[in-house]
């Protein structure tokens, strides 16, 4: 198990574990949201190949209303 | 004639960028009391495009819906913003996730971006400083930047010196319901930005409060108004929708129509000749 | 309910004495260059109620043709004025001149009355004393009197008094263009003539200049507004007709749907929290 | 033959000669006018039986566009 | 020249009927938390007039003290009013009584009075057809009548024909400290007053909220200036009368300078050439 | 009291940097006829700063004479602008020029310059970037810095965080003698620069036509007003100084004496118990 | 002794009293105030003769503060 | 000889020559006005020292009226 930082909260998640496999561990629609790893926007058709390591900062946004 | 007339879509669209559209009005998706309430609203103003914001997702949610189950993508060109940020950079950021996930919705929003760089939380005015900086990154990124800003023209001018496809200078503050506090700003942005380029578009953003500010700033010579509050926070949301869709298309006609000049007093309306005596 | 909001239909008809309308826009007849302009502008503005203006027949005349030739009878409901008169004896003369005529063409228009007493040929302000006398006479004789006044709420009050049908304080003077100068004035007109009487009508009559002030004088809460000059010395007087309909309806509504308070400055149409960082 | 006026203009008349001669003689469409006699209205239906009298003043008013 | 200038007394008196004056600003004497505040005030006000209303006497008083143990009678003209009148006979009775006192103080004040007759207890907005009344006999009874007025313009130029000596418009309801809400009103007002007769005295009374506003007035080229509740119901009375005094200077001086004009935008006021490169 | 309240000294100075002024009206001297009249006119001011243009010094003149030969160093606190550059390296070259000339001269104004960094030939209004860009400059080069900017609430804040010692927003642009289009803008300036921070100096620079305006822009609680084309371009500049001098000061007073609420209609000022019946 | 109204308020007073005594009995300053006697002006100079009569309404004014 | 520029004019000078004589061929108050040499200020102290080079740039400016 490996510790991140997911929307500032603290989450541990198995080791080699993907972007793909996080946000289907959260439970997120995959088509309403986008992923920030470090900062860094992490493409939709890279979510499977991106693994995350230890101390990985992640954003995962959606739309929201606003004006 | 008369019928065409009648009939809005008799006048030209309104081209923002590559984007080619038939309503003027531009209307947000915040504050409204339900998702049903909010949709309900978007159709009645009779909107093409529609604003929305980028946030975290909760990681934990009440019953799971989201906006998105609630907006045709078919029907509408989502225009998603970065408010909320008050640095450049974070606004590319924002901007870039929004742009990925309506890239993944196939909208064709996906290109354009509200950009909103705000330099007070209390009073959410914009930053010009770090907007201009904001927007230069967005362009060199491949983004279509419509800038919300202040009615300040000489940044209006660098807006679009740095490659904004539209600049949008705000009648008064955001969701502060004073309409145009200063007319003769907006008609110097407007000499500025329309100079040998009639068409580029400027849109009046925040600060409407009621219809007659609508009519009031497309009399200008706005090509467009993006409001939210207004209509959300109206004591009956669809009522003032359909009062805001109307008032945009009025203040078009009638800034089209040419206006009879102000004078201190009078002119007959009745022949004065022909009286009884 | 959206489609049912949408439809102005679905507001209140405006009762003016014995007449219930649908339009609460009341327009001219003067000034248009040609009687069929006229006549495809009082389409366009989906008007009920048309005025006109009582005139000695000119004995040798160019085509002979008549305004009445270009008015649909069964379609409008016409409101006589007594424009040009200058003294309560001269207005009562051609009130009933005009009952005369709209009691031959049998239009429903035969029992009411524009009333205008003028003050000044130069600025044809309305005349306070001579008014309320006029008025006080045509009532007795029968006539529902609409009267046109200054916005003056001590008259506007004595013209109820005297049992005026409709008061119709002006904006600005006639044909200025100049809108609302003094909305206080208004204000203040509604409250004494609306005082347990909430449907008492009062209408804005002379010196709206375009769109936007027809929607700002719905949304002071008036019942109605009636302009002739802002339509037909408009440069393209069938699309300002249009851009007056749509306004009246605009402004209307957003009386209805209850606007947003003013502030100094900003509330967040996009939300605060969730925001990255 | 008797003079009268006619809205401010002098001119002469069939002595006799009733409201509705006179609107026939001015070729005026009746049903679009209202006629004064000396500051008084003449009702159309009293148009015929009102016979002018020397000096009589008239005024033949019609509807024209107004605001 | 400069040092003339600089002194007020350089400008010419304003004349109101027999009365010849230094100062344009007309003060009242109520609202004040005592006698002592109103004394000093009306001094730093520098007023040549100041106006009072007529009571029935208490008869049983608390202190036994009357305001005129605290006004200069050598000093001050005094201008009685007709204030809480609501009828013409009411006024006349009260100019008469206000009249027999002044005599007896011998006081200039005797000749002339301030015609005030209102139409409702709420607003106590002033009765055009009663005040044009009152104003006929007053003058037939040998008074110099200052009327106050509304804005309206056709009361103001009948309110001169009925001879009255000065027509004092509301610039706004008494005591509402929104100064002048229609200077268009004004502007007309003066026009027909002053039409072959320039030194006709044009009085702004009632409305005034700060020092601006009375400067505006005088701008707008009235003769004077007449308020009460700006000073009396001011945080620091002493203060805000300093600022009436000079403000009223300052706008009368303003209008004699003759300003320069209103553009949409700037003239260097810094020479552009000979700028380093 | 009321003698030391008549009497301007009376109030606090006012503190801009290391100055302390008595007068809180800074004057220009552009736009002149004459030098002498230049002279006079500020003698009337009682301006206690002066601002004047760096150029290049004409090679050949015409008579020899230099704007210093009328002005008294020894009263006058020189205040030299930045007038005429468009860029912040421009700025602050001259600024340099300026202190140069000054401290040559032993007058006080040698530390401090009105920065002025101008976005537009055709309306002058002022670049944002550029100005707080020369600002951080002259800041760290010592100077003190009186910023003149556009009304932008944000751009006044980050000028202050630049150092600026004056924050001076443009209630119109320069020389349009509109006076204060936006108050709004103003009050939200005001807010921020004095938050925590109540004396720091907020002046208003260009715009200002007439009297009303000064005191307009006191009231909302401004420290000073810089003016200069209201008084050498109005037609009789030496009274206009007369009343600029005035109307400052009755605008202060004005706003420390605390004005009556605004309503929408009438409070008595004369008691309405005891009235006659 | 008579009855008369004064402001307004019931009072009686000496038969043949007259105003110049009525102002006396009620310690009202003459020079500070007016009267009137049935909505008719009493001039100063007639104080003395005007005599009241039963029923008589009586108005005393004064000046006091007013804009 | 040498070539220099003034305030955008080319003009001869004394080879040799400071800013000091460049002021005084030029009649210019010396108390009024500043100089720059190259977009370098010049401080007045060192006038008499700063020999001017061929193709400098020189900037003399003094006040005027401004706003």
């Amino acid at each position: 198990m490996i510790s991140i930082e997911v929307n500032g909260e603290r989450r541990t998640v198995e080791a080699n574990c993907s972007v793909r496999d996080l946000l289907q561990e959260l439970g997120i629609n995959n088509r309403y949201c986008a992923v920030e790893r470090n900062l860094q926007l992490v493409p939709r058709e890279l979510h499977a190949d991106c693994r995350l390591k230890p101390g990985d900062r992640i954003e995962v946004v959606t739309l929201v209303g606003g004006g | 004639m008369t019928t065409a007339i009648a009939n809005p879509s008799a006048d030209s669209d309104i081209v923002i960028g590559s984007h080619v559209l038939k309503s003027r009005l531009i209307v947000g998706t915040g504050k409204y009391a339900t998702f049903e309430q909010m949709q309900e609203c978007l159709e009645v103003s009779g909107a093409d495009v529609i604003t929305v914001a980028v946030r975290r997702e909760r990681l934990v949610d009440a019953d799971g819906r989201n906006i998105l189950d609630f907006i045709d993508l078919d029907r509408y060109t989502i225009l998603p913003n970065t408010a909320g940020c008050f640095s450049a950079d974070d606004a590319v950021r924002v901007a870039r996730l929004g742009r990925e996930i309506l890239r993944g919705l196939e909208n064709p929003g996906s290109d354009w971006v509200k950009l909103e760089v705000l330099g007070d939380t209390k009073t959410l005015l914009p930053d010009p400083v770090a907007t201009i900086d904001a927007c230069r990154q967005l362009v060199d990124d491949g983004f279509q930047v419509l800038c919300y800003t202040s009615d300040d023209p000489i940044t209006a001018r660098r807006l679009k010196e740095a490659g904004a496809t539209s600049v949008m200078p705000a009648g008064s503050p955001i969701g502060s319901g004073q309409g145009i506090l200063n007319p003769n700003n907006i008609r110097i942005c407007m000499e500025y930005l329309k100079q040998d380029d009639a068409d580029y578009p400027v849109i009046v953003d925040a600060g409407v409060g009621t219809a007659s500010d609508v009519s009031f700033a497309m009399e200008l010579g706005c090509d467009g108004v993006l409001l939210n509050t207004a209509i959300a926070s109206a004591k009956n949301p669809h009522l003032m929708a359909d009062a805001m869709r109307q008032a945009c298309i009025a203040g078009r006609q009638a800034w089209l129509a040419g206006r009879i000049p102000r004078k201190l007093y009078a002119t007959a309306s009745s022949p004065l000749d022909g009286t009884i005596s």
